[in-house]
């Protein structure tokens, strides 16, 4: 049964990895997004013709906590063009066309980074192009920023007193169960953890967090991070992936804290807890030791023909990464994400972009559509809502434009996991409903203040 | 390749394939060890009143979908299982014109105002009968005699002070005739779907294990039923039979797990289905005690279903909130 | 500004009082268990409703605007009086059969609604046809209502009980009585209203339509 | 000039004296009819039904006196009316008319005694205003709770089984049963206290 007596959320089927990360070649020509995960785009810092080496910065980062935006592959900046995201906004982005020879610029490596301040090395993170993933794609740097001072929302009532960041989690496996290329990261580590051993320290000295915490799988078997954690005295978690969302911010949250965190405004990591994949811990020590920005990105592509893990580089198109996967026959449908929370989307003719944590493939056969029945009120979504909503209320207030309703019944709260639309039975797009009303009032607000 | 338009919709993009149309079969299926129990006892007149209530509760939906110029949504099932409890509740002496009457009125005026499937505010079927029970309050309860009762039913008609109450020999001093175990087998008077509480005990189980419906709703009015029962009883054992009398006689069970746990016309939230339960249970056992002319479970539950609004309030602290700001 | 003729038909469809304004609710449901009742009722309303818009019409001028409502009301209450004396000396069985919603048609919202809207702005002659259209729509809405509930629930139509008038048009046979109490039943009467409701929507609906046609 | 105070006060006093005016009139001229309707309707079938075969030698609706019950507590002064039989010279059966607050308002009761052997005759609701199915079937002269003050004695009065009487409750409508009785009690007290004084007249 996928909905339990004994915990919220739902039981989803778990994917076996095979542990294995095959590299993807860079490809002639990348598209890079000046719009990296919220906030404002990069301010391009080089100019259409220019040649350009793998790693070199191609934009800034907007403000001052925005990350930077690097070369992928080596060549000739040729043009910028418009691309249109699945979530229907249009960004620039510089086009590349590859030389082939995938040259790259000489890194400014520094071997002792740990004695660099704090403000260096989160100046070195933010350069180097550091994402937060899991959860709302943004620069890492913003992210500790906001963790360390946390602001006032529109909608906020409480304190905006500053809260030290006390815990740091990392997470070794992927929120969705169908997803694995966090776990086949963490097989590849394997006893190879002095990458994980000072991205870890350098943002515990960052953030001056006072304990961190492995939160890992509790299928998964990993003798080097259990070894690591104990020489550090860090605490090792383990939690059931398959019971989504547990290994979600808020539910990781919880159980390093053992407090919950307010998740209204999905700002968990201002409750004194910083959630991170291992896969953005390892790219922060090579941005502060090595210099090395990002330029690739771990997927795992999930389809009819099963699953695999992939490192390819940004920007490169999304239909190559598909046939290297040998996926590539009888699409009917491209999920941007996991099957629970991407987005769809309708073309393959898209760029792997920082915030593309997997490519979910379904055959024509597979494709359903919503049906969006009225709700019956059978209940089942109050019964598997992790925050303890009442989901069907809520999209209800939601559909019928009961915007004050719906914030009295704590909508900013929803962590818009899904499960609630998993299990309906009228097919409503529960999911849906709660990101318009959160929207409808955000802007509401807005305009009135 | 490139060019090709692929779907887009909105996540998630995996379903667990529950519909609500295999949850009204499941549902239905649940009833069916009830209702053969109840073929058994009462022969071929619960057969063709069940057959006829199925009947009139389809065809007055098919009708008014077609009148309204809608889509027919005879396909979820939910007319089916309308008209299903609609027979179970009535004994099997009934004449087929009331359960015809029952049916049409579930549809009429119980669902189909209310619009689609998840409106209505009180159990359709609950509607129907209500209705048919307060304007012939004589012909509902024409009870027959079951085949595997233990005592003879007393004479029809004859003994109408002696039938006022939900159940049949609810009075309590007839409750030394009859042994506890042989009520929970089955072996009493009453509506045709409704006279075995361990039948319905077990279908209820299945419809709680497959999910289809919470436990907490039907526990909560077990709980209120025995525990009003319970006090009462211990008061005045003259006035009040005891708890497991009221629990394994009429339609207890029944509307513990088959009423209840009603989607639309019940809450949702974990302590407003419990509360729910609970104090509908509790008037069920007054609404007995104090002589209802027929059907104490189920007005019980109708005038809990008005009140759903109220327990829907009551609504679970949300994750990381404090809980007095909630 | 509308002609005589319309301030008289208006109320008998286009403003029809418990259907289409709504108004005066609590008789509607509360006597139209009859037929009888249904246009007992309607016509008592009628006249009060006639005397009253008469009167206030005439004496708007005289009126002063802050204690109008005071006025209109002893006015009306006047009349309810007279009506319920009327009926208690010449049709008693009628009264009976009204009870205490005699005396609450001074709280019918319909009657203070026309005073207030229509007799204390119009002339006489406008207001005496306004309340005698409102009066009769709310007449005729009323005895299809009652008959449609006494028909379905009892199977007969009390014409005027005082006069023996009474039908029985669903016979069942010696010694059998049709009675289908919902219908009679208060829950019943806001059934019928609804399908009535209904009706009038859609047949409104269909006529605008044609007429767009 | 009409916004002034006196003005006002002015039309709504002569709107109110006249409302007044015509009121009196109405039910000056419609008392008596209604009086009698009720006398000829109500009463007359109830007396006759419940003196049947006792061939009395006067009409009792003709022979009726109203009694002074002096003031109840708002200082309103109250009457009812007494239907006295006779036969052979002697009254041998009177009637009353008495009411009680009921659940929905007073309940008004005719009782008829049987003054040689203490009985009550029968019993019969003239008017009421109780709950629909419950309290109303007071006024339904088969129930069984109207049925059985039939020939009961009411020398010591009558009273609930609840307080010590004979008299069973409506179930489910405890107030009206309660009201019904204390109606027929005061009505076999005022027959006790006024009918010999009655009867010697």
């Amino acid at each position: 049964m996928d909905i339990s007596f004994f915990s919220r959320g739902i039981k989803l089927s778990r994917q076996v990895t095979s542990g294995k990360i095959e590299q993807i070649p860079p490809s002639e020509r990348v598209v890079l997004p000046l719009q990296q995960g919220s906030g404002p785009p990069a301010e391009l810092s080089i100019e259409i013709g220019d040649a350009v080496e793998v790693g070199q910065t191609l934009a800034r980062g907007a403000s001052n906590s925005g990350a930077d935006l690097h070369a992928s592959i080596s060549g000739e900046v040729t043009a910028i063009e418009d691309l249109h995201f699945p979530n229907g906004t249009t960004v620039k982005a510089l086009v590349i066309e590859g030389d082939g020879k995938d040259t790259w610029i000489e890194p400014d490596r520094d071997d002792k980074p740990l004695i660099a301040s704090p403000d260096e090395l989160l100046e070195r993170i933010r350069c180097g192009g550091v994402i937060r993933e899991g959860g709302e794609t943004k620069s890492l740097a913003q992210v500790i920023d906001e963790a360390m001072s946390p602001r006032g929302h529109l909608f906020s009532t409480g304190s905006t007193v500053a809260k030290p960041v006390r815990h740091i989690a990392v997470r070794f496996a992927d929120q969705d169960p169908h997803l694995n290329a966090l776990a086949a990261l963490t097989a590849t580590i394997g006893d190879e953890t002095a990458d994980l051993d000072l991205g870890v320290k350098v943002l515990a000295a960052i953030t001056g967090a006072e304990q961190i915490h492995f939160v890992l799988d509790n299928k998964q078997n990993s003798p080097g991070v259990d070894k690591l954690a104990e020489e550090n005295d860090y605490v090792v978690l383990r939690l059931d992936a398959a019971n989504y969302p547990d290994l979600s911010s808020p539910m990781v949250a919880r159980a390093v804290s053992g407090k919950e965190p307010d998740t209204a405004f999905k700002r968990v990591h201002e409750n004194g807890i910083l959630v991170l994949d291992v896969d953005t811990v390892l790219q922060t020590a090579l941005a502060v030791r090595d210099r090395r920005p990002v330029v690739d990105r771990l997927i795992t592509v999930y389809g009819p023909a099963g699953a695999g893990v992939f490192k390819a580089r940004l920007g490169t198109p999304l239909a190559d990464i598909v046939s290297a996967a040998g996926q590539e026959k009888n699409i009917g449908k491209m999920v941007l994400g996991g099957p629970m929370k991407g987005l769809a989307h309708h073309t393959l003719d898209f760029p792997l972009t920082k915030e593309i944590p997997a490519i979910t493939l379904f055959a024509q056969n597979q494709v359903t559509l919503a049906v969006n029945d009225p709700c019956v009120g059978c209940g089942l979504c109050a019964m598997v809502c992790p925050i303890r909503l009442t989901p069907g209320m809520l999209s209800r207030y939601c559909e019928f434009s009961s915007w004050d309703l719906a914030q009295e019944a704590h909508l900013f709260s929803c962590i818009e996991c899904g499960c609630c639309a998993y299990v309906c039975p009228a097919g409503r797009s529960m999911v849906q409903f709660m990101v318009q009303g959160k929207t409808e009032l955000l802007s509401t607000r807005r305009s009135e203040s | 390749m490139t060019n090709q338009r692929l779907v887009v919709s909105i996540s998630p993009h995996i379903k667990n394939g529950r519909t609500v149309r295999r949850m009204i079969v499941t549902t239905i299926a649940a009833l069916m060890p009830a209702t053969l129990w109840g073929f058994y006892q009462f022969g071929l007149d619960a057969v063709a009143l069940v057959a006829v209530g199925i009947t009139a509760a389809c065809g007055t939906e098919a009708l008014i979908s077609r009148l309204a110029g809608k889509t027919s949504s005879l396909g979820d099932g939910h007319a089916v299982l309308t008209g299903l409890v609609l027979a179970l509740l009535v004994p099997a002496g009934a004449p087929f014109w009331l359960v015809i009457v029952g049916a049409a009125m579930a549809i009429l005026v119980g669902k189909m105002p209310f619009g689609p499937l998840g409106g209505a505010p009180i159990y359709p079927a609950l509607v129907g009968l209500l209705i048919v029970a307060t304007s012939w309050p004589n012909e509902i309860k024409s009870y027959v005699q079951p085949t595997t009762a233990p005592i003879e039913l007393k004479a029809q008609g004859a003994a109408d002070a002696e039938f006022p109450r939900d159940a049949v020999l609810i009075d309590p001093s007839d409750e030394a005739e009859y042994k506890t175990a042989d009520l929970f087998l089955g072996k009493q008077v009453g509506p045709i779907g409704v006279i075995s509480p361990l039948l319905l005990l077990l279908g209820g189980l299945f419809l709680i294990l497959r999910r289809v419906s919470r436990w907490q709703a039907p526990f909560g009015f077990l709980i209120g039923m025995g525990l009003a029962a319970g006090i009462g009883h211990a008061l005045d054992p003259s006035g009040c039979a005891s708890a497991s009398f009221h629990l394994f006689t009429g339609s207890a069970m029944f509307g513990a797990f088959f009423l209840c746990t009603d989607w639309s016309s019940t809450p949702v939230t974990p302590w407003g289905m419990f509360l729910f339960g609970l104090i509908g249970g509790g008037l069920a056992v007054l609404l007995r005690i104090a002589g209802l002319p027929y059907g104490a479970v189920p007005w019980a539950i109708v005038i809990m279903s008005l009140a759903t609004p109220i327990f829907d309030r009551i609504t679970p602290t949300p994750f990381g909130k404090v809980a007095s700001h909630a | 500004m509308k002609t005589l003729t319309q301030e008289f038909t208006k109320g008998l469809w286009e403003q029809i009082p418990p259907f289409r304004l709504v108004l005066g609710l609590c008789p509607t449901l509360a006597v139209t268990k009859s037929l009888e009742g249904g246009w007992g009722m309607g016509l008592a309303t009628t006249f009060v409703l006639v005397c009253s818009n008469i009167f206030i019409s005439a004496l708007r001028n005289v009126i002063p605007p802050k204690v109008r409502i005071a006025t209109f009301i002893v006015i009306i209450a006047t009349f309810v009086v007279i009506t319920e004396l009327v009926m208690k000396a010449y049709t008693p069985m009628l009264s009976e059969t009204l009870g205490v919603f005699i005396p609450l048609i001074v709280v019918n919202c319909i009657i203070l609604g026309r005073a207030e809207a229509f007799a204390s702005k119009n002339g006489v002659g406008r207001s005496l046809l306004d309340g005698l259209g409102i009066g009769l729509g709310f007449t005729l809405a009323l005895a299809v209502l009652g008959a449609l509930r006494e028909l379905l629930g009892t199977g007969k139509l009390t014409m005027f009980a005082q006069a023996n008038l009474d039908l029985t048009i669903i016979p069942l046979g010696e010694g059998r009585e049709f009675l289908f109490k919902f219908m009679v039943d208060p829950p019943g009467a806001f059934v019928c209203l609804g399908a009535m409701l209904l009706l009038m929507n859609l047949i409104s609906e269909r006529s605008a339509r044609s007429k767009a046609a | 000039m009409r916004n002034k105070i006196w003005f006002m006060a002015v039309v709504l006093g002569v709107v109110a004296f006249l409302a007044g005016l015509a009121l009196s009139g109405v039910k000056g001229m419609t008392t008596p009819i209604i009086e009698k309707r009720i006398l000829e309707q109500k009463i007359k079938p109830s007396l006759d039904k419940f003196f049947d075969g006792l061939d009395l030698e006067n009409d009792c609706i003709e022979d009726r006196q109203v009694l002074d019950l002096g003031k109840d507590a708002r200082g309103r002064k109250q009457v009812t009316t007494l239907f006295l039989g006779k036969k052979g010279g002697k009254t041998v059966v009177a009637a009353l008319q008495t009411k009680a607050a009921g659940f929905g308002g007073d309940i008004e009761v005719l009782t008829a005694f049987s003054l040689d052997d203490k009985k009550i005759l029968g019993v019969k609701t003239l008017s009421q205003s109780e709950t629909m199915g419950l309290g109303a079937r007071v006024s339904n002269d088969a129930e069984p709770f109207i049925q059985q003050f039939g020939g009961m004695n009411y020398s010591d009065g009558v009273a609930m089984r609840s307080n010590g009487g004979q008299v069973d409750a409506i179930s489910g409508a405890t107030v009206s049963s309660v009201a019904f009785t204390a109606a027929v009690n005061r009505a076999t007290v005022l027959v006790e206290k006024n009918v010999d004084s009655a009867a010697a007249n």
